[in-house]
């Protein structure tokens, strides 16, 4: 039985891993974008086959690698987003082909892209090494970038250059702290590949030297801050959102930023473990703070619908990043649901725009209306996304602001009031830009919806039954995971 | 002895189910009859258990919903038994009232699934028994009756008034988020008894009061968060009004007095400074309002503002009473509150619908092109005359009961102890009896300009008496006041669990009392019979018809008016509602309002009309909101200039971040 | 001998430090270029001090892709595009030459107070190149956000990378310094003669990042 | 057998304002003609232009409603219960305890209510003006009137007319300056209710200053009667009023003999010719204002009130 289990585990992170990189390579041999986009899908479904069962047989920790409480959160949730994305993405793609916006040998390339960032993504979560993630991060951005710039028009091939370059220097920055963690690490743990591996950083941290360890995390806070998109970090973030492929947005806002966000709590859990370091809550809550009004000023005078859903991935990062910044039981469940919920919902709306705007031929707001008339399930879809993302009931992000709101106030009152101040002013600009979008006389092309409603709903369900009932299990671990985080 | 409290759920579930079934059967045309009065049954059953659960000892369940480590609480107490049953009942009224008026709605696939889930969040706000259940329910309830708002989307007015509804929504949610967190503590104890069980310090527990009055008051419509509410509430179909007016606004006076009465712990005597004062400018300025309006929903909606102010000046003393221990008095007042939100509940809803069947016959919510509707709709210009009049408080019927109530409370506040209340509470009487007084302008000029007189307009000439639907629930609901009106000991006596459990001391039974007369305290200090002096005056005026009729003249002849011997076939030379509210205008609307007149007289000879301009201004807008929208519109123009920097200023931003970091570092 | 080879990385990582200054003093291309792959040689050389005396031969490895890759090839392919495109020779600064090297100055001064009292317990080799990489790196931003020229913001961005391989290889034992320098060398190459800086050719007359930005995002 | 002189009682109540309401408007205008050096009309003549009405055929005009020939009677119902409860020869009433002070005002309020509704009903610009200036001025009375109940009732310790009337009758109040501030406030929302000079002249037809004529000219035979009957037991209801709390000496108690009763009517008529004459004289004396002052007048009135009831409860000396 054990024998089994382990031999299972051991697959499990091959289909993790090795399959999106293997398919990666092979698909961008395949001329045919029907064959490639289904082999995607499949891709994509061996990789979430293979994080369920990660779930339930992990193999023991690496060198390199290492799938623990803590990541297979984030796995299980990135494959399972991914995985509905290329559904997604399977019968929307097409409709780009057919309006001339990409060429079949850049859809060949955008497959390949798909599972490559699929691989990095996956590798830096399960990263048992902090050089590794590093690549792996790396990787990610850099195929995203190339995704970001495919449509090669003016604004997109500058959204990617915007991109490449803040990117590239969040990159430099991450290194530098991570070269530090190693430095801090050295003296007590020794040369070598310990020095770099969580599982031995965790446990002797508290003998590390405490400044170089502040200084490590100040540039690994900016330099992985800059990929969640926390402001002033955040300014690649909406254009790549505005200007990319829909699918890519969706990946991006559901998996990209929780990537990053997932290397920033990783030092941060070291940083907590070590008493004399500076708080790395307070940080955290003051960016999150900043990032979520900010974003939410910010949403008011958008005019592009994905460059709107951008920045309130910026305001929910902001969110997410106030949670676990403020830590603490509760407050770090709430972080962590936020984020599994964000995922689901910011992706399933990004769904809807991509069908919003085929259908509407534009992403400009202005010149979306009505949709509830012409186009009555996708637009009470989007109405739906939206007010889901807006943290109204009954759905999922609800009960994470309720979780955060109240058990903040109860904390630190003072705290409380700049973050419901910021809730209020999203809920203001999103809601606006929803009773024009849906309602109202529609104008404009009325094209049928092609692409399918499948992810998109499945997604709007999770999040609705999260919002009223959470299953036992799914408490119970996150509640582990939550205590993991300190 | 959990069966009330199963059975309500049931129901809500039923509704919720109806809900699902809209959606998939809106497109039929008999989808409105029936999912309206499937309605109509699943709340009369639940407003039944509700009065039957009344008496009962408080029942509660746990469903494995919600937060997980606490589930979902639902509990129906004396309180909520009371006020699902107002739910209910207006829930049962407007669904009945729907079944005819629904068929006129041009696109019922965006009402038809929405209103059962409506009235559904409705009961589970009340119904919740933690802080997560009731806020989501809250929440539900807000969105549920925004995409109502929504439905008639296609007008721009509407749209602007959804928005608004909804931002006003968030914000109350989120000060009862922040005033639950306060009453949950740091461990986080959402369930209602837990609340009830932890202690808060002084300013805590002032500041939960502040939180629930911005929360609960901006859904009741309280001065000055009431901005959403005329604009929303008459935006809606007339039957979605009426519950939105009539009922929802009730909830959330469920919510203030369940934050403040049972959550919070003992009142702070300043408390009720605060809220006497909420009230009584609420009163005034709701009705001052509803004056103005010509847009007869609008003046209802309005008029609900006022409504919400003499439930709040309810609230104010019994909170006044509670915080001297003097019980009975606080008894006395709290009954009178309920009990308006009962009446209240019974006349706006029978005053919407009353609209409704006008909008429907006319296709006008513009009382200035109303008239002469008495002639052509009789009953529904009958039951609307009747809730004119119960609205105004006037006896015999129901308004006067629950105002007469509170002004006995009032009468016996000079026992205060402190300076503060001791100035106050009569001064919240004035407001009171200054906003019935006002009420009772209102309606002349509502009731008075729309149905009487002579047609303004082809459509008010040519309008029909609605459906038989209609006019039964409008029928019914008219009877109900005047029922409620002669007989409010039943009702009276039916609140004394629901005060009780809040206040430990109930008004003496009423019911023992011989012709049921109502004695709040003593038969010697003051009593009421609704019921004699109805049949008084039915007897007195009888006999004066029956003594004239038989002994002087009863032959009648029709001519044209007199009108001092120079009538005009014009309607136009009709008193309008604009020039009657002018005196009432000139007398507080130069310092409310800051009205202006201005009168352009053409010259002698000249053949142009006379122009009279009148400019208000909105207080509320201009003083708050207005200010907060250019706000957010400076701060949002000044940061949008981030969107369009270069990369090397967006890499300065990373650059100063990074050395502002280290420089912490640096100095730490 | 301890001392000696203190000295000699000391020495070196200063110097480097020393002409990241200088970078940012120079007021054109050609001169700015021939800088960097000044910068460039003494990292290599500092990387190569490195391998002799942590006895690390995979460091050489990174001592000649520096050499090779960031004092040659890269300078060499940075003067064609200038001479190509025909870009300024002067290099457009934000603020004066003078106010940025004060800031470069006090940028340095930040980067050994943070360091040195966060690395008090650390062994003074890794402390001194700590403290000369951090301020190489801040001085890199700094030549970034100070420069309106794309040429000379990547030129930043390379000293800034310089520093980071003095980091990498000062810190004793590291796992993975070759790869991540190589990794860094495909970005940088990625940015340099990549697609995209072709296609910013391709479409607008100039690499000024400052015009391209004049499209942007969303404008009416 | 109390029971039954109690019905007896309440009935005489009854009858006697019906009897007594045209009287007294009679005596006013008599002495307001006679004060004016005119003959005047004699004192009876309000008796027979009441029969003259109701023996006419009242004509209706063509769009008149239900609401236009009904109101006449609810107003004359209301008012006339009103009236019958408030007590003008003897206390304690049988059916006293069917409404209080704030009760009889509120059906005073159904009253208007309903006359305003009539005189907007037949559509015409004069009774429009009329409505709208009832209402604007009941809007100022009727707080003013529940402010001045407030002192009483806090005086008296309840709003049952018949327990203050006792109270005051039973000398335990000695002369307060809140009730001195009721009784001019009371005075004052007399004089306005009943449409007098200097709020409204009860004589004029003026289109331009008249409040209670404009609403009821359409108005014609009995039904005219039933609302020119209405505002004489209106007049007489407050006479009544302010007599029984300000001087209510020779009130019979509850369940006295005949005696007490007969010197409580004959004191009761005294009252009523007093207040009568000092009406007549008031208005003699005074000028009509124009409409738009009559808020400082009223707003006078509420401040009055409002002061009387605050004097009670800062200090209950006061």
């Amino acid at each position: 039985m054990m024998v089994l289990a382990t031999h299972l585990a051991a697959h499990a992170l091959d289909l993790v891993l090795l399959v999106p990189l293997l398919f990666g390579f092979g698909l961008a041999l395949l001329p045919s974008y029907r064959v490639s986009a289904a082999l995607n899908v499949l891709a994509s479904f061996l990789a979430l086959i293979g994080s369920l069962l990660l779930l339930v047989a992990r193999p023991k920790a690496g060198e390199y690698l290492q799938v623990d409480d803590l990541n297979i959160v984030f796995i299980v949730l990135n494959t399972f987003v991914a995985f509905t994305t290329s559904i997604f993405s399977a019968t929307y793609i097409a409709h780009e082909l057919e309006t001339g916006r990409l060429t079949p040998a850049y859809l060949r390339f955008y497959h390949a892209m798909f599972q490559i960032m699929m691989f990095g993504m996956n590798l830096a979560l399960v990263a048992n090494n902090i050089g590794l993630m590093w690549v792996a991060v790396e990787l990610a951005t850099l195929t995203t970038v190339v995704m970001v710039g495919i449509y090669r028009t003016p604004e997109a091939l500058e959204a990617a250059w915007k991109y490449f370059i803040l990117g590239s220097v969040g990159i430099a920055m991450a290194l530098f702290g991570t070269i530090l963690v190693y430095m801090a690490a050295r003296p007590v743990i020794g040369q070598g590949l310990e020095s770099m591996a969580w599982t031995t950083l965790i446990q002797h941290v508290a003998d590390f030297d405490p400044g170089l360890l502040n200084v490590a995390f100040v540039f690994l806070l900016l330099g992985y801050g800059t990929k969640v998109g926390l402001a002033p970090l955040h300014a690649w973030l909406p254009d790549a959102h505005a200007e990319g492929p829909t699918p890519i947005s969706a990946v991006l806002s559901g998996l990209l930023l929780n990537v990053a966000l997932y290397a920033v709590l990783r030092f941060k859990m070291l940083l907590n473990a070590n008493p004399h370091t500076i708080p790395a809550g307070p940080l955290m809550v003051t960016m999150g703070l900043i990032s979520l009004i900010f974003a939410a000023l910010m949403l008011y005078r958008r005019r592009d619908i994905k460059r709107l859903f951008g920045y309130s991935s910026i305001e929910h990062m902001g969110i997410i990043a106030f949670a676990f910044g403020m830590g603490g039981p509760l407050a770090n469940f709430a972080g962590l649901l936020h984020m599994t919920m964000h995922s689901l919902t910011k992706s399933a709306i990004f769904f809807s725009v991509g069908h919003v705007a085929q259908v509407k031929g534009t992403q400009k707001i202005a010149d979306i209306k009505g949709l509830s008339v012409t186009h009555p399930a996708l637009g009470w879809a989007l109405a739906i996304g939206v007010i889901a993302i807006a943290g109204l009931p009954p759905f999922g992000i609800f009960m994470s602001e309720f979780l955060i709101v109240t058990s903040t106030f109860a904390r630190d009152p003072l705290l409380a009031v700049p973050l419901v101040i910021g809730l209020l002013l999203g809920v203001g600009a999103l809601m606006l830009r929803l009773s024009g979008l849906v309602f109202g006389e529609p104008t404009g092309r009325t094209d049928p919806v092609q692409a399918s409603y499948i992810p998109l709903f499945a997604h709007f369900a999770l999040v609705l039954i999260a919002g009223i009932y959470l299953p036992g299990p799914l408490v119970l671990w996150f509640q582990h995971v939550a205590h993991l985080l300190g | 002895m959990t069966m009330a409290v199963v059975s309500e759920l049931a129901c809500v579930g039923a509704l919720l189910a109806l809900g699902a079934l809209a959606v998939a059967l809106a497109r039929f045309a008999a989808a409105s009859r029936l999912i309206y009065g499937l309605s109509f049954l699943v709340t009369s059953v639940a407003c039944v258990v509700a009065v039957l659960a009344l008496a009962a000892p408080a029942s509660e369940i746990v469903l494995p919903l919600g937060l997980p480590w606490m589930g979902a609480h639902f509990r129906v107490d004396a309180l909520t038994a009371f006020f699902l049953a107002v739910v209910n009942f207006g829930g049962a009224a407007a669904s009945f009232y729907a079944i005819g008026y629904g068929a006129h709605e041009e696109e019922p696939a965006r009402v038809l699934p929405f209103y059962p889930a409506f009235i559904a969040g409705m009961n589970l706000v009340v119904l919740a028994g933690d802080a997560f259940a009731f806020l989501l329910s809250w929440e539900f309830m807000s969105l549920t009756s925004w995409a109502l708002v929504m439905s008639h989307h296609k007008d721009a007015e509407n749209r602007r008034a959804g928005y608004v509804y909804l931002l006003m929504a968030s914000f109350g949610t989120l000060c009862l988020l922040l005033a639950f967190g306060l009453l949950a503590g740091a461990d986080g104890g959402y369930v209602f008894a837990q609340m009830h069980a932890h202690q808060l310090s002084a300013t805590l527990a002032a500041l939960v009061l502040g939180l629930a009055l911005l929360g609960a008051g901006s859904k009741a419509g309280l001065f000055p968060l009431h901005v959403w509410l005329p604009m929303a509430h008459p935006a809606a179909p007339s039957h979605v009004s009426a519950l939105m007016s009539g009922v929802m606004t009730k909830v959330a006076v469920y919510a203030f007095i369940r934050i403040v009465f049972d959550l919070v712990g003992f009142p702070d005597w300043w408390w009720s400074v605060v809220v006497l004062v909420l009230g009584g400018v609420t009163a005034v300025m709701g009705v001052l309002y509803a004056l103005m309006q010509c847009d007869l929903k609008r003046l209802l909606a309005y008029s609900t503002v006022e409504n919400i102010g003499i439930i709040f000046i309810g609230l104010g003393l019994a909170l006044a009473f509670r915080a001297n221990h003097m019980d009975g008095a606080a008894a006395l007042a709290l009954t009178g509150a309920l009990l308006h939100v009962l009446n209240h509940a019974v006349f706006k809803s029978l005053l919407f619908f009353g609209a409704g069947a006008v909008l429907n016959a006319t296709g006008l919510k513009d009382i200035e092109k109303l008239g002469g509707l008495i002639h052509r709709m009789r009953i529904t210009s009958t039951a609307f005359l009747v809730g004119a009049v119960a609205i105004s408080a006037l006896p015999p019927f129901n308004g006067f009961v629950s105002e007469w109530l509170t002004f006995q409370a009032v009468l016996l506040s000079p026992q205060i102890p402190q300076w503060g209340l001791k100035l106050m509470v009569p001064t919240a009487g004035t407001m009171l009896a200054l906003a019935a007084a006002l009420a009772g302008a209102c309606f002349v000029r509502g009731f008075g300009v729309s149905f009487l007189g002579r047609a303004r307009s082809a459509a008010a000439a040519e309008a029909q008496e609605v459906d038989r639907f209609s006019l039964a629930a409008m029928t019914g609901l008219a009877l109900l006041c005047l029922l409620l009106g002669i007989l409010p000991a039943f009702a009276i006596d039916g609140l004394a669990p629901v005060v009780q459990g809040l206040v430990h001391a109930q008004m003496p039974r009423q019911l023992g009392v011989a012709w049921w007369t109502v004695v709040p305290i003593a038969s010697s200090r003051s009593s009421y019979n609704g019921l004699l002096v109805f049949l008084f005056i039915a007897f007195s005026a009888s006999m004066a018809v029956v003594f004239i009729h038989q002994l002087a003249s009863r032959i009648v002849r029709r001519g044209p008016a007199w009108d001092c011997g120079t009538p005009s076939a014009s309607t136009a030379t009709q008193y309008t509602a604009g020039s009657f509210a002018q005196p009432i205008r000139r007398v507080f609307g130069s310092v409310v309002f800051r009205a202006r007149e201005a009168v352009t007289m053409p010259a002698p000879g000249d053949g142009r009309p006379a122009v009279l301009n009148v400019s208000m201004t909105d207080l509320p807008w201009d003083v708050i909101y207005d200010p907060i929208r250019d706000a957010v519109n400076a701060a949002t123009g000044w940061l949008n200039r981030l969107q369009f920097m270069t990369i090397r200023r967006y890499l300065t931003l990373v650059f100063m971040t990074l050395i502002l970091l280290l420089l912490v570092l640096a100095i730490w | 001998m301890h001392g000696f080879a203190f000295d000699i990385a000391h020495l070196l990582a200063g110097s480097l430090v020393l002409v990241s200054l200088l970078l940012l003093y120079q007021d054109r291309m050609s001169a700015l270029l021939n800088v960097f792959a000044l910068h460039a040689v003494l990292l290599a050389l500092s990387v190569g001090w490195q391998a002799h005396i942590q006895d690390a031969p995979h460091l050489y490895v990174t001592a000649a892709i520096a050499l090779i890759f960031k004092a040659i090839i890269i300078p060499g392919g940075l003067r064609r595009i200038v001479k190509k495109l025909g870009i300024h020779r002067e290099i457009e600064t934000v603020v004066g030459i003078g106010l940025t090297m004060l800031a470069g100055i006090a940028l340095v001064a930040l980067a050994m107070v943070v360091m040195l009292r966060a690395t008090a317990g650390a062994d003074p080799l890794a402390r001194e190149d700590l403290a000369f990489a951090l301020s190489i790196v801040l001085l890199g931003l700094l030549m970034m956000v100070s420069r309106r020229n794309a040429v000379s913001q990547v030129v930043g961005f390379m000293s800034l990378e310089n520093g980071l391989v003095l980091a990498a290889t000062g810190a004793k034992g590291m796992p993975l310094v070759v790869e991540i320098s190589v990794a860094f060398s495909v970005l940088i190459a990625f940015i340099v003669i990549g697609i995209f800086l072709f296609r910013i050719r391709e479409r607008f007359d100039t690499v000024d990042i400052g015009a391209l930005d004049q499209v942007g995002g969303e404008r009416g | 057998m109390v029971n039954l002189a109690g019905y007896l009682v309440q009935a005489g109540e009854m009858a006697l304002v019906l009897a007594l309401a045209p009287a007294v408007t009679g005596l006013t205008r008599k002495l307001k003609a006679r004060l004016l050096r005119k003959k005047g009309p004699p004192l009876l003549q309000p008796y027979l232009n009441l029969i003259r009405l109701m023996r006419k055929d009242a004509v209706l005009a063509d769009n008149a409603s239900w609401l236009f020939r009904t109101a006449p009677y609810a107003i004359f119902a209301a008012t006339w219960v009103a009236a019958a409860l408030v007590p003008t020869f003897a206390t304690g009433l049988m059916f006293s305890w069917s409404a209080d002070l704030i009760a009889i005002i509120a059906l005073l309020g159904s009253a208007r209510f309903f006359l305003a509704l009539a005189g907007l009903d037949i559509g015409t610009s004069f009774g429009g003006i009329g409505s709208s200036r009832e209402m604007m001025i009941a809007s100022l009375a009727e707080p003013a009137m529940i402010m001045i109940v407030f002192t009483l009732a806090l005086i008296a310790g309840s709003t049952q007319l018949s327990t203050i009337a006792e109270v005051m009758l039973g000398g335990a109040v000695n002369l307060r300056v809140s009730l001195a501030l009721a009784a001019v406030a009371l005075i004052l929302v007399a004089i306005a209710e009943n449409g007098r000079i200097p709020i409204d002249n009860p004589a004029t037809h003026l289109e331009l200053t008249m409040v209670h004529e404009a609403m009821v000219l359409e108005y014609s035979g009995r039904h005219l009667a039933m609302i020119e009957f209405a505002s004489s037991l209106k007049l007489l209801l407050y006479i009544s009023l302010i007599a029984c709390v300000f001087v209510p000496w020779g009130l019979a108690p509850m369940g006295s003999d005949l005696t007490a009763y007969a010197i409580g009517a004959g004191s009761y008529i005294l009252k009523l010719c007093a207040g009568a004459a000092l009406l007549a004289v008031f208005e003699t004396m005074i000028a009509k204002m124009r409409v738009f002052r009559v808020p400082n007048f009223l707003g006078a009135a509420l401040m009055l009130g409002l002061l009387g009831t605050l004097l009670l409860f800062v200090s209950g000396a006061l």
